[in-house]
């Protein structure tokens, strides 16, 4: 019985919020708002490399960090607490993708590089028809006998797209979905650049008939691709649910010592319930939604049966508790809340972008109760 | 009982009309033709409402009103806003200092400002919040000095909107520092030309410009331009703070809001179905529809006991309160609709109605901030309607 | 344009206050939760029948009153501040149900002995299949070809039907919808006492084959049976919302008075703003209500295209509003309000039960959102 | 981070699950019987419990107690739940008083107290809330003098639970009116057969008769009685209402709930669907699942933080907070979902489930009042984890 960080993890924790503290600066996304996008500079992005960060969930064989699921969601927590742009949690997700997967082949050919920062992967899952994830996926892979394929669909925000070398991208197979890696020249697949409202990158992926060998699906040792595609979407989600908290416990903590030192009507006004008792319905978001992170963390690394469950009600709870902290925390600032200086918006630019990513609060309600469904049924 | 207007009223409304019709029309040729910049063009605009005698319709007629009802007042205002005219440039002027000036000024002030303020010749901002003077406004503390026949004005105003345009401040200063805060408080007209003065613009969160910080430095204002007594200034201010308006024309827009969200939610498909197919898109579309139709039927009680003078009306606050809180669940419920879509920037491939919803979710925003914060009108409905102690002032 | 209450509202408004506070006490309510029902006296019911307000909006021609609708909703807004049960609501719906028909053999055989007190006259609607209103009537009338017929099903949450003289029975006729009177003592029919939660008496209604001639259907003069229906409920639903509305100013008004006077930390509690805020935000939802149900009243009286969604408005507006209102009354009290002497547990008990009666705010906002969805579209 | 039990553990966990269904079993057979009034078998059911070692689990072995380790202590209380066991009879005694006298009872208070709570033999109440001292405890008035060897009480008492069959109270007086509300408080332990004390039964909104008035009217304490020092009374309490526990075992409660609530919707019907069918009492089920199971990891975590002795635990203040925010949320949707019959009384023709829901919606009501009110929770949280400044004493 031990559901606390481990040593470890803390180190992760202050290491990662320290490092971000020096190289990292919001006044970067808000630059991006008005000089799209809000990029890592590639220098940061080797030194983020080189601390281990991208390979933290990957075997070590190859040179990753074989922290289970909780250390990469520490990383990721620190990334949104300090504002960096997603890259990082895409392509966590998508280097753990391939380490998983099963296809040895690909993992040997592309894990190092990815992991060591040369070479840059993302996932390209949704596409234009108002719906997130797996079960929405319409782009469709054909097979011959030969086992060669082709793929044709088109992806939209896809993070990190833009001189990506690899997209896994999410395709209904002969026999069900699966991830199938495509090389960011291959012929017929083109990007388009699309912006989102918190002035990060994602872009459009065309695929029109692109060629690939049935070695580019990720597939499990038992051939079960559709497994390999769930399992990333859902480490993928987590991830970005712990952006989320990074986000919520930030803005509750600059909220929080605002209140402590704005006096009106001759008093701090975290001393007025209207202000205090709202931070600490804030706090109450935030403790609730953290400890169900951790209880999707461990789910995922246990692979127990309510991991799915818990993975929604992370992503669900975390979504509405960042823009719920983050909209009370432009309100109690009062008009220096609703500034461009303060960094409140941009928390909250960030979190409307990523409760509206991967499933929004809604979509995963909706998966939570078909589970839910059979377990009190 | 009774909702209809009387046919006096529905024949000045069917004159308004008509002539808005033809008045926007035109108004659209010159824009199209792309006469003057955009301040130009929100003067020229003011100036024609003027002259055709839809402005200041609650003002003496000596300095240029109307003198009218109060339902003409509403109908004007309702059907501006029905027909999405355009906005009245001198906002401030039309809505704070003027009525300060019609209440308060001395017959010199009347003569010398109003006439200049229908015709938006002479545009206006509102002095009053400073960094350290938010909710608790009274607090200010730029401060004047008497001398002689003028003001010594030395300090920092903030979320003064159009400050950068206007030619005129309803100026609040502080004049007796020993003073208990509400009692050492002037109001002041101040000519934004003035030596000393320096307007530099505030971005909002939304991206926006709309906010100034103005610095006052040595400023001068002559004795002439005090509204009021010395010292006097905060019962002034509270008054037209206070001014219970019956909110009708905010209703409407709200309506519109809420049709282009019933449309937004009746277009957006959601794999095999729309969003409004949902019920719970629905219901809360349907709650809001609640809220404003509650809304519209309390500014219509608002307005009865301002024409029969009964004092039965329900506090401004309340409708301001929940006039914000109405917008901001609109422009979120906007961007749940919009699904994935709900990221995508404004410029970008598969950007939803150009962003309209991302800029409205910024602006509503802002609604519940400015003009006093919902946590003010929270105060002011506990203490001013439901007699409840003071919880500010211990 | 006057929106306000006329002189003689104001006069009804304060006489039905002062009768009530002298002639009816919540003590009568909370004994009636031991030995139930709590029901009106007779006495009593035929002082209220001797004040007019039975017929208040009947036609003058029969004894009635003749005023508006918002008059009428005044005297329910009394009797749900007053705690009076329901048979006031009841019997003014089941009166001017009769009164507009059109069915002037019934109109003149009972409208005299019901509103004087002298007979008694309820309305019964609802079905045991979850679901409120006359779309879901499914009890059946059988016509034979010599205006004869035979009127088959159950009704349940019928008000005041212990012994009432005359039943207004919502049934399926051969065309359509329809309200059908069916005397207390006709053949086949069979009543069992219920009891609500908040002690008043309802009946269950069994119709066995009860014959009844086509002369006892509510039709209006054009013969549209359904439309007097839709509209008697409808009328019965505003007095149920201006019951409610009673119930919550009366809690408000009970509430403030307590934070003004409880001192806690050497302050009022209505100086903290857990506590002064929570009330605002009630006052709110109150006066909102009340401007909604004054609009349903004048849709109703005008007949104006709108009148069945402002009806839906406000009956689901005010029962959210009386239950938080009376929930947050509760809380606010503290221990007191925790406990059997208090009030508050009364309002919220008849809250609770009023709304959900004659559909909650889910079933009216969905009614509101198929008219919405013309009105839009 | 792991959440499994050690294997001891387990072992621990089978065989009180084993026990626990065998006394269950027999316990049920002797209730059949008739055995004694309801009191009596709860005080046999907790002895039961005692006798084999599963009661007292954190106490000291001297007294009665089993020294058991926190994941010990547990499992007792999941199994318990899970297996919905009778409640121990003597809960003050077990939580509030024990727990006291363990911490700060001399060893002739510990010798002569701990072991009959254990028993259930001394049925315990609490005396800490009067009708001026609710919310603001420390402004408690019952008096108490020292007069030689033995304090004279004078005063009353309020939402005393179960204070009609308590043998013992466990009594905060003020012993020093002149002193700071919070100095001049002393801990008593009061002999309910006191001459001079007077019980009245108090009804809840519910119906139910939990609580008690406890008056006092020159009620004679000895000395030896006294918990800790004089005037030293408030602290001691204070430690006791801000004990921290796991409050893993009420999360099993609202599992409970939670599941009983989905058959009722799975259950119901409405025209031609069940309730469940509807989206939004489905995401609203989903919900408080979420954040019963948010409870659960916020359990866990704390049980660790316990465990390590880090201090890294969350406030107990919000597990409070949020269990009863979800009871009371639960209670109104099972209301919601009765739809119709939501008002049929237990009795009645058509009750649903014998009137268990509105029942369950009356207790829940006062989960949010009764050991510090919800407002409480949210001043403990922004002042004690927030660090913010207080808002009530100014």
């Amino acid at each position: 019985m031990d559901f606390e960080l481990s040593e470890e993890q803390n180190l992760i924790r202050d290491v990662a919020a320290r490092f971000l503290e020096d190289n990292w600066s919001s006044d970067i996304r808000r630059k991006g708002l008005d000089e799209p996008p809000a990029t890592i500079p590639s220098e940061l992005w080797s030194e983020i490399a080189a601390m281990g960060w991208l390979g933290i969930s990957v075997g070590e064989d190859v040179g990753g960090g074989a922290q289970d699921m909780l250390s990469a969601a520490i990383l990721a927590e620190a990334a949104g607490a300090a504002l960096l742009p997603g890259p990082l949690i895409s392509t966590m997700a998508a280097v753990t993708a391939l380490d998983r997967s099963g296809n040895q082949s690909l993992r040997n050919a592309h894990i190092r590089a990815l992991i060591q920062g040369d070479k840059r992967a993302t996932l390209a899952v949704e596409e234009a028809n108002g719906c997130w994830g797996p079960d929405r996926v319409e782009a469709r892979a054909v097979l011959a006998s030969d086992g060669s394929g082709t793929l044709t669909g088109t992806k939209i925000l896809v993070p990190d797209g833009d001189g990506a070398d690899l997209f896994l991208v999410a395709a209904r197979l002969p026999d069900g979905l699966g991830l199938i890696a495509i090389a960011g020249d291959a012929p017929g697949l083109s990007v388009t650049p699309m912006r989102r409202m918190d002035g990060q990158a994602v872009v459009e992926v065309q695929l029109d008939g692109v060629p690939f060998d049935e070695n580019a699906i990720l597939a499990s040792t038992d051939g079960d691709a559709e497994r390999v595609l769930r399992e990333a979407y859902d480490f993928w989600s987590v991830l970005l649910a712990a952006d989320l908290l990074g986000i919520s416990s930030a803005v509750l903590e600059i909220t929080t010592e605002y209140a402590k030192e704005r006096v009106q009507f001759g008093r701090p006004i975290g001393s007025f319930q209207a202000v205090s008792h709202k931070l600490a319905d804030n706090l109450v978001d935030v403790e609730i939604g953290r400890s169900l992170l951790y209880g999707a963390c461990l789910a995922l690394d246990e692979e127990a049966p309510d991991r799915e469950v818990l993975v929604s009600a992370a992503k669900a709870y975390l979504s509405d508790t960042a823009v719920s902290v983050s909209e009370s925390g432009l309100q109690l600032h009062g008009g220096i809340g609703y500034t461009w200086e303060l960094d409140i918006h941009l928390y909250l630019r960030q979190a409307r972008c990523n409760a509206a990513s991967l499933g929004d609060a809604a979509h995963h309600r909706e998966r939570a109760a078909t589970y839910l469904a059979d377990s009190f049924g | 009982m009774d909702l209809t207007f009387s046919v006096q009223d529905e024949a000045f409304r069917a004159r308004f009309r008509a002539w808005l019709e033809e008045a926007m029309a035109e108004y659209k040729e010159v824009m199209r033709a792309g006469g003057g910049n955009p301040l130009e063009q929100s003067r020229v605009w003011q100036a024609k409402l003027y002259e055709a005698g839809y402005l200041g319709m609650a003002w003496p007629r000596a300095y240029g009103g109307q003198e009218a009802s109060l339902t003409e007042q509403v109908i004007v205002s309702e059907e501006l806003a029905r027909a999405k005219a355009p906005g009245t440039i001198n906002t401030i002027g039309l809505t704070i200092a003027g009525p300060t000036i019609v209440q308060h000024g001395t017959e010199a002030q009347k003569q010398r400002f109003l006439p200049k303020i229908l015709t938006a010749e002479e545009l206006w901002c509102q002095g009053f919040s400073e960094p350290g003077a938010g909710s608790d406004l009274p607090a200010l503390r730029t401060r004047a000095e008497l001398k002689d026949d003028h003001f010594v004005v030395n300090g920092q105003k903030v979320w003064t909107s159009g400050a950068f345009f206007s030619n005129w401040c309803a100026l609040l200063v502080r004049t007796d520092p020993s003073a208990p805060k509400r009692k050492g408080i002037t109001y002041l007209l101040c000519d934004m030309k003035s030596p000393g003065i320096e307007v530099r613009p505030l971005r909002n969160a939304g991206g926006g410009s709309h906010f100034c910080e103005v610095f006052f430095d040595d400023v001068k204002i002559p004795r002439e331009n005090m509204v009021g007594e010395l010292h006097g200034g905060w019962q002034i201010a509270r008054s037209t703070l206070e001014h219970e308006r019956s909110g009708l024309s905010g209703v409407i827009a709200l309506e519109g809001n809420l049709e282009r969200l019933w449309q937004l939610a009746s277009t957006i498909q959601r794999g095999d179905h729309k969003a409004i197919d949902e019920v719970m898109v629905r219901h809360q579309l349907v709650q809001m529809w609640f809220e404003k139709e509650g809304l519209r039927y309390l500014g219509f009680r608002n307005l009865s006991a301002q024409i029969s003078g009964s004092g039965a009306g329900v506090s401004g606050s309340l409708g301001k309160l929940v006039n914000s809180q109405l917008r901001q669940k609109m422009a979120s419920l906007g961007l749940e609709i919009a699904g994935p879509l709900a990221s995508v920037a404004k410029k970008s491939p598969h950007v939803l109605d150009r962003g309209r919803w991302q800029a409205g979710y910024f602006d509503a925003l802002g609604y519940s901030i400015g003009g006093g914060t919902s946590e003010i009108m929270h105060n002011a409905i506990a203490e001013g309607v439901l007699g409840l102690p003071h919880s500010a002032d211990q």
